[in-house]
């Protein structure tokens, strides 16, 4: 396995010039699970956008490195997985095409399709691979996301609100994967849960508080 | 080419959603059945000029068009999907993707207009049918050029609906403008050498306003 | 800008204003001050020292604004939005002045205040390509996106002009200089078929408006910064 | 009444929200100069006939209220605030504020767009001003009572699948034909009293929509 | 205080002839808390919904009555309070806003501002109040629906989820909430969450399992 690192320099984020973040610095390697925490509304969610590389950060910089070669900001989409309120399937498709669409799109190899279906089992919605997704109930789609997420196995993988929607059964699919995940890359991790940041090996508050 | 598959995925993505929810073809056939039925309507027993008929012929497409495409980039950004797509390809292939994808919508939509339009309305007599079909197709090929970078824009905008056409239509007039143009031809029953400088001034615009959406897709794309 | 400037652009433009409105026209001038009738337009000639202008300025206006549009996109500085609206919204204003002394020119030259000559059409089509920026810029509140949006819009937009300068006159014949039906070909000032005396004060005219142009952007420029700069402490406290 | 009350409310909330989105307003405007340039430009040189005129006419009001109206039940289905509504206010109060609503929109916007095609289209010229003002208003009524009901259907509609032209083609063309004939009427100088025969078809076209709407609404907007 | 009971007797729902939920009765009166448990996917949102009057069931029916005498179908919804992940605040109006809508569109009495402001402080979101919904958190967000949900102090409470997206301030307060609804009537929840379940005095587990 490749070594990587992943760092974030000094980003700061600006909302119609209110502060929502600033100066936020880390340096993570492989074998890390790294927590974000904070209050409702200081940030987490943002400062994961901007860690994916899918929002601008007003200032500062993300580097991601794979076996020391920095990687550059649109071809570092492929080492990332991103689970997130923010992020849904297409409803109209079922479990199954979105996954194909994925990974038809990310070019994936062939054996995409077992993986698929391995995932598929090990959150419990292969029974409802053929349903689509706008029927789904709210921890349904949770683990559909996850799915989607892994399929591609991400170096980094980031999680926001991991353990939201979910029952206790999808909780343990997830903390399973998180600690696989812990040990072939970095996880990465948004929560308020204190039972989820037991998992971390670092932990980032976020401290400026309510805004 | 890796952006060739991943644009043809997306095309395909696009058309079997368009296929599932109907949205686009609903609204589209709406505004071409009614707007073609008051015009046959309110023509009634006189016959407009030819002028007249060339212009509505591209009215109804420009409406059409309007009313279809705004929501190639609106549905991704109102159902939260765009993150992920974000997320999954790279800028360039959406972009190729969502104009493809829109410049079949288009074509089959104002085909369908022309058809009509040809067969229904007596006074519109077509006698150079190649100049016609050119038209018609690097017409259509010009307004998926430059909606879908606007209909990329309007996404990110508070107010979507009525904001389209008014973005649109400073910028797709000099289109139709040579397309009634060439229409005109094809009524008079110009040869076709006669409509080369049309079709020219289509093909340019056409690539003209690709080439730069390509440029500035990925700041309007990415946050 | 210095205030030596602001003077020298006032007296000057004064003076202009003075020479295009009270120099008399005349067949055969006879003093240094008299301007003679230029054949088809006879005392009406004399809008050329204002409409001509200003219509210049509108086009240096709304490039202006393109440019920082485009200078924002590689920056990401908030600052050179501000500048590329400022000069956008200058550009309107002397858009529709320029429409609006043409508009007065046509209706004593042609009969009529709107025919749709091609200048009017792209004229026209100037005020809807900037109704639509705003209105677009009104529909975005959120600061950075509103100016990435907009310029993307305006580049747009500027790539489309060279077509209507290559469409329109295939379309329709006018009666501006330059258009299709024009049998003299070039009008009086591209010929330069002014007397010398004119051509001066046309030229002075046109370096008057161009800095009047300049003065109020920067003005523009700085009523903007402040406003927002306002507009922060406001929302911080 | 409470229910006026709710109702009023309602209202209220759309009509701010509109403002809100101040955008949508000032947008529909710009729609408006948009459509009515675009008719400039394809009658051109030439005069056209008053009934061609007439028949642009509405189909230049019928496009905007379709881009404004189709949104007012869609926007709260897509952004899941119609379960909040649901919950709070009874489905009458619901759509009478909306139907309020609505033809305060159009009423504004088919005014906007008719004194504009008075002013500058000049070959458009109305002889009975009480016809063609009382066509504005039943015609704004009208559509209004029938594109209220259609959103609600479109809104709950494009998960299903089904082809809403087809629902709404039938409903809207009597009505856009009666105003193009009342409009003519107008134009010909007719008396109000030779216009008699075409009111009555608005009125009784959209007292009969509301009363049809106001029993199946609550199918419609319960689940 | 009113007497207040909520029955249901048999609801039955399928959707395209799937058959979610069957034969679900149950009775309830003031000072209980009804916990509805399952898991991802057995039917809980689609249960509430429907006790809430919002979704028809296929068979079956709900009855709630306040001090004895039958209050009918569109007339209950004065009476419930509902938080739920399907039920959102209107975006481009402040928090304020939507709470005076509310306020107005139930006929509230003049007190209701107080109440509001109230429960703006109690949930941790009075300085974001004339803030646009658009720009709330995902925790903002539950915590304005609490309030909305509070303020015309329903004789019955439904929450959909409680806890999700909330910090550990939010789940204070909710919890804080939870229990004063307690003693003032019916409360109902919906919820996976083993400590949300400690809340109840009654636990409803839909077992049919994944469809
Ligand atoms: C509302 C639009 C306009 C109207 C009604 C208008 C009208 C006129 C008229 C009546 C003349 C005198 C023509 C003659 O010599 O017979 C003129 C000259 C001129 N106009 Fe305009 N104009 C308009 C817009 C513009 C614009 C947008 C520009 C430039 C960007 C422009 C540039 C000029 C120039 C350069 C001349 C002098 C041409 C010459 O006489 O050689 N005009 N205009
Ligand atoms: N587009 C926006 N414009 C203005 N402010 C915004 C915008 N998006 C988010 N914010 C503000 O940024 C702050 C952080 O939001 P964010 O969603 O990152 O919080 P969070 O830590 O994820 O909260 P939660 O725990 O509730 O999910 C909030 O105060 C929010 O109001
Ligand atoms: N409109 C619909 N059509 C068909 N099936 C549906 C529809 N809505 C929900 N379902 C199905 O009903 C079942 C129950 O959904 P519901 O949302 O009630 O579950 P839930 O218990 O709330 O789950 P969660 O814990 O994930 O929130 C699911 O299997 C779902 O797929
Ligand atoms: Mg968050
Ligand atoms: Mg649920």
């Amino acid at each position: 396995m490749k070594k990587l690192t992943f760092k974030s320099e000094n980003i700061a984020k600006l909302y119609n010039r209110r502060i929502i973040l600033e100066n936020i610095s880390f340096s993570l390697s492989d074998g890390t699970a790294f927590a974000i925490t904070g209050k409702n509304g200081s940030g987490k969610s943002t400062l994961v956008k901007i860690l994916c590389g899918v929002l601008s950060p007003t200032r500062g910089s993300v580097e991601f490195s794979v076996g020391g070669a920095i990687v550059p900001y649109p071809d570092y989409y492929p080492h990332i997985g991103l689970v997130s309120p923010y992020l849904n399937m297409y409803e109209e498709f079922t479990a199954e095409e979105n996954l194909s669409f994925i990974a038809k799109v990310r070019s994936l190899e062939r054996e995409w399709q077992e993986r698929s279906n391995m995932l598929l089992k090990e959150f419990g919605i292969y029974d409802h691979r053929k349903k689509e997704v706008r029927y789904y109930s709210s921890g349904m789609k949770q683990r559909l996301k996850y799915c989607a997420a892994l399929l591609h196995q991400p170096s980094l993988l980031v999680l926001d609100e991991p353990s939201s929607n979910l029952d206790s059964y999808g909780i343990d699919a997830v903390r399973k994967f998180m600690v696989l995940q812990k040990q072939n890359g970095i996880l990465m991790f948004a929560t308020n849960d204190a039972e989820d940041l037991q998992f971390a090996d670092r932990v980032y508050s976020i401290e400026i508080g309510n805004h | 080419m890796m952006i060739i598959s991943t644009s043809y995925h997306i095309f395909v993505k696009e058309f079997v959603s368009e296929f599932r929810t109907r949205y686009a073809l609903n609204a589209l056939l709406m505004f071409v059945v009614t707007t073609l039925s008051i015009i046959l309507f309110s023509i009634g027993q006189e016959s407009p000029s030819i002028d007249v008929l060339s212009g509505t012929l591209w009215i109804v497409i420009f409406f059409s068009a309007m009313s279809g495409l705004s929501r190639t980039f609106v549905a991704e950004e109102e159902r939260g999907t765009s993150l992920t797509l974000r997320l999954l390809v790279n800028a360039s292939s959406v972009y190729i993707g969502k104009l493809v994808y829109n410049f079949a919508l288009i074509l089959v939509l104002s085909v369908i207009i022309a058809v009509s339009y040809v067969l229904f309305i007596t006074e519109f007599t077509v006698k150079t049918f190649e100049i016609f079909w050119l038209t018609i197709l690097l017409g259509s090929a010009g307004l998926a050029s430059a909606s879908t970078i606007l209909a990329a824009i309007i996404a990110k905008a508070n107010t979507k609906g009525t904001l389209f056409p008014v973005l649109a239509f400073p910028i797709l007039l000099p289109l139709l403008l040579t397309c009634i143009n060439a229409t005109k031809l094809a009524t008079e029953g110009a040869f076709l050498v006669e409509a080369v400088k049309e079709f020219q001034i289509l093909i340019s615009f056409t690539v003209v306003m690709i080439a730069t959406s390509f440029l500035v897709f990925d700041f309007v794309w990415k946050d | 800008m210095k205030t030596w400037l602001k003077i020298a652009v006032s007296v000057w433009l004064t003076g202009i204003i003075i020479a295009g409105i009270a120099f008399p026209m005349v067949k055969v001038p006879q003093t240094w001050y008299e301007f003679p009738f230029i054949p088809g337009l006879e005392e009406k000639a004399r809008n050329i020292i204002f409409h001509v202008p200003i219509s210049w300025a509108t086009v240096v206006a709304f490039a202006m604004s393109m440019i920082y549009g485009i200078i924002y996109l590689r920056k990401k500085d908030i600052d050179y939005d501000l500048r590329s609206v400022s000069s956008a919204s200058l550009g309107l204003l002397l858009c529709i002045l320029a429409t609006v002394t043409g508009a007065i020119w046509a209706k004593f030259n042609w009969g009529s205040f709107w025919n749709w000559d091609p200048r009017q059409t792209s004229i026209f089509i100037l005020l809807l390509i900037y109704g639509a920026y705003f209105v677009l810029r009104s529909a975005i509140d959120e600061e950075e996106r509103r100016a990435t949006l907009s310029s993307v819009y305006s580049i747009i937009a500027g790539v489309t002009v060279p077509f209507f300068i290559f469409v329109m006159p295939r379309i329709m014949s006018g009666l501006h200089p330059g258009s299709l039906g024009d049998e003299q070909g070039k009008g009086p000032v591209l010929e330069f078929k002014m007397a010398p005396n004119m051509l001066m004060v046309f030229f002075a005219s046109l370096i008057g408006f161009t800095v009047l142009y300049f003065w109020m952007y920067s003005l523009k420029v700085r009523q903007m910064r402040i406003e927002r700069h306002v507009q922060q402490i406001t929302e911080t406290h």
